[in-house]
């Protein structure tokens, strides 16, 4: 399992805050969440439509599209950010 | 060492360097920046920004960077206050702080601090608009610019 | 536009903050320094620091100094408050706030100003010492390479 | 006659804050007003005795030894400044 994060026009475009998922086999990285989320619904393919503009974080750290995922991770998607 | 602070209510600016010089006698300076909404965006008016910011990811982050600036200068204190929710025209968003036995080192500590801030904390600002919808603001490239200038430097 | 004081009493960092900020929203960011009295000088211990300076030319190069600043960068208001007179050690000395719609150039401008304030200002410094008699503090050959870094920057 | 004011230790060696002073024919410059200042008396000498380590204003503007002196003038001397 993961719980799933989104913020920003992400969370817009997912029309939620948060889901937790079954980390499918074959899901090993954040890429590999990326392309689950992008097929699974109309909603995550418009979210994910552009992975460029999508940053994320695992366990509340930056992190790539190769970074690993772990049963139990908190994983974030969300826009550049731009406070200060 | 660092204070950081996630919040909604305004912070009083004169009263957190109060706290940094409080009972000590070894600081000589202290640099300071203080980020304000901005009535206009792309020229446009804005009616309001909200700041969207991820709990528990924000304050570590907060807590990073200020823990990078304690390690690259020598600072007897470093505040770091964001706030997020709505704010008007002419509200502050954002206090930094950081103390030094010497002027440099505080004001470049400022500079690197909201530099790395606008980077590597998560907070997203959502425009209110006098006419037209609400927007979403989106990252500038000036401030990746500004925040790599450190990638470089007192390493 | 800029507010220039010399004075004795201690200044309100926040209210003058508040002051720069008042009725516009045109703001983006704002610079600060505070200068502090240090409790040490080479080392050894002081009781107190007493500010001489030359009333009349000491308005009138702090305005200078501010002009200047208004010239190089784009501000939206600057205010430099220096104090005078006999100071404990965790004292402020000194105020300088620069208003800008963009935060580079109200951190550019902040140092810019201590920077030649330092040099420029007529402000002489005497410290009485826990041991042995009182001293005149001696011009930094540092401050000097401080300002001069400002004489082929942003002309 | 122009009033001369002194500032810091400049002010201790002189033993006055300031002091006003017909500018006699020859003394042009501050750099002619610091010799004639040097050779008046023992306080003078002492204050005067490193030029290099005093500074000047004319009418509250720095100025330099070659800087001209008119009747009239307010001129300062000082140690560097040390503010800030």
């Amino acid at each position: 399992m993961a719980r799933i994060l989104y913020f920003a026009w992400l969370r817009e475009r997912m029309g939620r805050t948060e889901e937790v998922l079954p980390l499918p086999s074959g899901v090993e990285t954040v890429g590999g969440l990326i392309a689950l989320l992008q097929q699974r619904d109309a909603a995550g393919a418009g979210a994910f439509a552009h992975p460029a503009m999508v940053r994320a974080a695992v366990n509340q750290e930056f992190a790539t599209p190769g970074t690993p995922l772990q049963d139990g991770d908190e994983v974030a998607f969300f826009p550049p950010v731009t406070g200060g | 060492m660092a204070t950081v602070r996630v919040q909604t209510p305004a912070f009083d600016t004169g009263a957190e360097l109060a706290a940094l010089l409080a009972g000590r006698t070894d600081v000589g300076g202290i640099g300071c920046f203080v980020g304000v909404v901005r009535g206009t965006a792309g020229g446009q008016p804005i009616l309001s920004m909200t700041l969207e910011h991820y709990p528990g990811m924000t304050e570590r982050a907060l807590t990073a960077i200020a823990a990078e600036a304690e390690a690259r200068w020598e600072l007897q204190g470093c505040t770091v206050i964001h706030r997020h929710g709505r704010l008007l025209p002419g509200e502050p968003i954002v206090l930094v702080l950081t103390a030094s036995a010497h002027r440099q080192a505080a004001l470049d500590a400022t500079a690197f601090l909201i530099d790395w801030l606008k980077t590597r904390a998560p907070f997203w600002k959502h425009e209110e608009m006098a006419e037209g919808g609400p927007r979403w603001v989106e990252a500038h490239s000036g401030d990746d610019a500004a925040a790599a200038r450190w990638d470089t430097m007192k390493l």
